[in-house]
């Protein structure tokens, strides 16, 4: 089990770590940050395993994992 | 001291690297390979490093790295590959940047050819490539002069973080004179905590040439004329001679300089009254000297130059309409003789009594 | 005192030399001296020559456009530097490779067959000391102390082997001036 | 979320400040950044570290590494890291260059760097399309290619063909190491982030010029979401350039050096 930590302020939606996550635990959210992207949240915790994927992904390093 | 015959490229070099340049970036080109030849023998046995690069545009930004992380360095170049480095001396001079650049100058436009000319004035003096900015320029007229300017070229550089140019041509580079090589002191310069070397422990240094914020671009370029204006008010360098009662004034600099300073002696042996001023700085351009002479006796300016007429402008600017100027140019690559500029005095010198 | 010398003849006559040995002589005894090469494509054409000036007063142009003195070593660089000196000069002719030309009569004209002196002396390389030695008697700026001594430091460390051939050229040279033409 | 007390395992790198990134939503400069800021950290070379920086949508890197930084004209990276490397020899150096900075307006700096063989490190940054200017053509623009500069298409006989720079740098004897990776999928960001290791380790040993090119996107100019500027990637650029790792120094051959 993990769980990852979203900087919804950096984040600026572009979903690359919702298409690597192989189990499907992001989603988009459906509130807007402040420069107006939807940030990514970890819409289902229970799926995540902490496996860094979603992170090695992200161009704008918002996402922190643990496990 | 130890009195030496070397020619006037050679003598920089090594003037250079007694005022601690320990890196040369260059490409060759004739009348200045003597530089880059000299630099490639005799930087390693002060642990340092030429680096022949594949052109002047790669060479001057080299400079730029190594300017950037503090390092006293230097080029030297001639005409054509002058030109190519405009667009790296204006991020010099954006970067705010101290290093120090030969030109060695030859007939142009074009290729030209390697005829002494002064037909780089503009570009030495306006600054040279795009945006508003401008460089020390240092003129010597002889070898050792030009062995002096180079200690003072990298202070200078220093002191004021920007480029200077040592403004040569084919004769002085390739003559021989003899001369003395001094020691300066670099003491009083201030320790360059700017430059990017990696962190150390310390802040990150960034050295850069961009500014987005329009209001931070105004201040920043506010900033900079007034060093700019700061220059000019204090380091102006000229040779003057007989400037009290001089009717006529002949203001040339460089190769020409010197014949113009011997032909200013003839006449004045001959009893005309003609007086000299010697830029040494182009830029800043001796605006004070002229001043002086206007507020004297002068009643007209003669300027001599190995162009077609460039630093004649920057005289009738500093004249300002209060007396004629008047130009004796030579082309092509020729240098004036001393006769014919006596000659041109003589004229001179009884056209403005006339209509004085 | 001002000296004005142009130096020209063929590409490996020694010309640069010379008029370096000229220069480096003048500075020895505290004189200001200048030495430019005629320079460019010119270099690479055959011919050389070089400005030497050595003067009590400092020097403005630096060029010997209108010389006091021409060192000729081939015919070529007589026909073209000859009309340029200045009246009452002195013109040096490397008679063993110039004969025919006619000469002005307001100048000195010396004639020295450098290269068959060289050769009879056993330096058929050094015609430029030859020639320097046969100038001796004639200049002002310099004595054949300080050339000697000039000689002596503008031989490199790696043809030290040549110094005595040069030292021997000079003096057949200043042997030589001394023989009527 | 859960309350165990598990630990970090991934975490923003020290080689990066806090300043956020400027680029496009899924713009693979961000990841290259940060593989970049996570190898110097790892190497403990944060603070011997000289970057210079390109012409282009990278031209404000700076702001994002933590390392000192000398930025360069377009094309001239790698003659400034010249310099900056011959002033601090014991420094870790390197360029980071798109497309246009080091295969067009900077090829001859680029090759005369890897030609000298100067101990410095590029990261080239390869999308195949200019995009900080608004999508025109590069050198590196694939045949057929639709670009504001090649609106019908790249054609051959009008501009040649796309350059492999890995490939064509591999066979210059000043470089040292050579790979060429991509990042469109997990796999290939961390097979690349051994590359850049690589490199930097290279340049460390002394063995000469190094140079890591990376596969990107550029979902803006190409017109794709990013997850499909991704496989774009994979579908297009991947089978047109040399992958893998080109050229290893000859002290590192027959073992594994990361």
């Amino acid at each position: 089990m993990g769980y990852v930590v979203i900087n919804t302020e950096l984040c600026k939606g572009c979903e690359l770590c919702i298409s690597a996550c192989n189990r499907g635990a992001l989603s988009l959210s459906e509130t807007q940050n402040r420069k107006g992207y939807q940030p990514v949240s970890l819409a289902r915790p229970e799926k995540c395993n902490g496996c860094s994927l979603c992170a090695i992904m992200c161009p704008d390093v918002a996402i922190t994992v643990y496990r | 001291m130890q009195k030496l015959l070397v020619k006037g490229n050679e003598a920089i070099s090594e003037a250079a690297i007694q005022a601690g340049c320990k890196l040369f970036f260059g490409y060759p080109i004739t009348p200045s390979n003597e530089i880059i030849e000299y630099m490639a023998r005799r930087l390693p046995e002060v642990g340092g490093h030429m680096v022949q690069a594949e052109s002047e545009v790669s060479s001057i930004y080299m400079l730029l790295g190594a300017a950037g992380a503090g390092e006293r360095c230097m080029t030297g170049t001639s005409g054509c590959g002058f030109s190519l480095m405009q667009e790296g001396m204006s991020f010099l001079a954006a970067y705010e940047l101290p290093v120090v650049i030969v030109d060695v100058a030859r007939l142009g436009p074009a290729l030209g050819n390697l005829d002494p000319s002064q037909g780089d004035y503009f570009q030495w003096t306006r600054g040279g490539g795009h945006g508003d900015y401008y460089n020390f320029v240092l003129a010597p007229s002889g070898v050792q002069e030009a062995a002096d300017l180079m200690g003072l070229a990298f202070d200078l550089a220093d002191q004021y973080r920007m480029p200077a140019v040592v403004a040569m041509d084919g004769v002085l580079g390739q003559m021989m004179e003899p001369v003395t090589f001094r020691q300066t002191d670099t003491a009083h310069l201030p320790p360059k905590t700017w430059a990017a070397r990696g962190k150390k422990g310390g802040p990150k240094h960034d050295v850069v040439g961009y500014i987005l914020d329009p209001v931070k671009a105004e201040r920043s370029d506010i900033q900079r004329a007034a060093r700019y204006d700061q220059i000019r008010a204090t380091e102006q360098r000229w040779e003057e001679i007989a400037l009290d009662d001089a009717d006529l004034v002949v203001v040339s600099f460089g190769t020409a300089g010197r014949v113009a300073r011997a032909a200013v002696r003839e006449a004045r042996q001959q009893g005309i009254k003609v007086g000299l001023i010697r830029p040494i700085t182009l830029w800043p351009f001796p605006t004070n000297p002229i001043a002086t002479a206007l507020t004297q006796n002068a009643k007209g300016f003669m300027v001599a130059e190995m162009n077609m007429g460039q630093m004649v402008e920057d005289v009738r600017l500093a004249v300002n309409g209060r007396a004629p100027v008047y130009l004796h140019r030579n082309m092509g690559g020729s240098m004036p003789t001393t006769e014919e500029l006596v000659a041109r005095i003589r004229t001179l010198a009884g056209e403005v009594s006339v209509h004085a | 005192m001002m000296e004005r010398m142009r130096l020209a003849g063929f590409g490996g006559q020694g010309i640069m030399f010379l008029g370096k040995v000229l220069a480096h002589a003048g500075m020895l005894g505290n004189k200001h001296v200048t030495w430019i090469p005629s320079y460019g494509p010119e270099m690479r054409g055959g011919t050389a020559n070089c400005s030497v000036i050595i003067s009590d007063v400092e020097i403005g142009e630096p060029v010997a456009s209108r010389p006091d003195i021409l060192v000729a070593m081939n015919e070529v660089s007589l026909r073209k530097f000859q009309p340029v000196v200045r009246p009452g000069g002195i013109i040096f002719v490397n008679s063993s490779l110039i004969s025919g030309v006619p000469m002005r009569d307001d100048v000195t004209v010396v004639t020295v067959p450098v290269n068959d002196l060289a050769r009879s002396a056993g330096v058929p390389g050094a015609i430029n000391m030859v020639m320097l030695g046969a100038m001796l008697p004639y200049l002002k700026g310099v004595d054949r102390h300080l050339i000697e001594e000039a000689v002596r430091e503008n031989v490199p460390a790696s043809r030290q082997h040549m110094l005595d051939g040069n030292l021997a050229a000079v003096a057949v040279g200043v042997d030589a001036a001394h023989v009527p033409a | 979320m859960p309350e165990a007390a598990e630990k970090c395992v991934f975490k923003p790198t020290e080689g990066l400040t806090e300043k956020p990134l400027h680029y496009c939503p899924g713009c693979s400069h961000g990841i290259i950044h940060r593989l970049i800021a996570e190898v110097l950290e790892e190497m403990g070379q944060l603070d011997n570290t000289v970057g210079v920086g390109p012409v282009g949508c990278a031209a404000f890197c700076e702001q994002y590494f933590n390392v000192d930084w000398v930025a360069a004209a377009h094309g001239r990276a790698p003659a400034v890291a010249t310099g900056v490397r011959r002033a601090v020899p014991d420094a870790v150096v390197f360029t980071y260059q798109g497309d246009g900075d080091l295969a067009a307006i900077g090829i001859a700096e680029a090759m005369h760097a890897a030609i000298r063989g100067e101990k410095i490190t590029t990261i080239f940054v390869n999308n195949a399309i200019y995009g900080m200017t608004g999508g025109q053509m590069a050198p590196t623009t694939l045949i057929g290619m639709k670009t504001t500069t090649s609106p019908y298409g790249r054609k051959a006989e009008e501009t040649g063909y796309p350059v492999d720079i890995p490939k064509l740098f591999s066979e210059i004897p000043g470089a040292a190491y050579v790979a060429s990776g991509s990042t469109d999928s997990p796999k290939a960001v961390l097979q690349t982030k051994k590359y850049i290791r690589r490199a930097f380790e290279t340049q460390l040993a002394g063995h000469g010029y190094s140079l890591v090119s990376v596969l990107s996107n550029c979902p803006t100019n190409w017109g794709l979401t990013p997850v499909k500027a991704m496989e774009w990637i994979r579908e297009n650029l991947v089978p047109n350039y040399t992958m893998g790792e080109l050229k290893v120094p000859t002290a590192a051959k027959g073992g594994e050096q990361a």
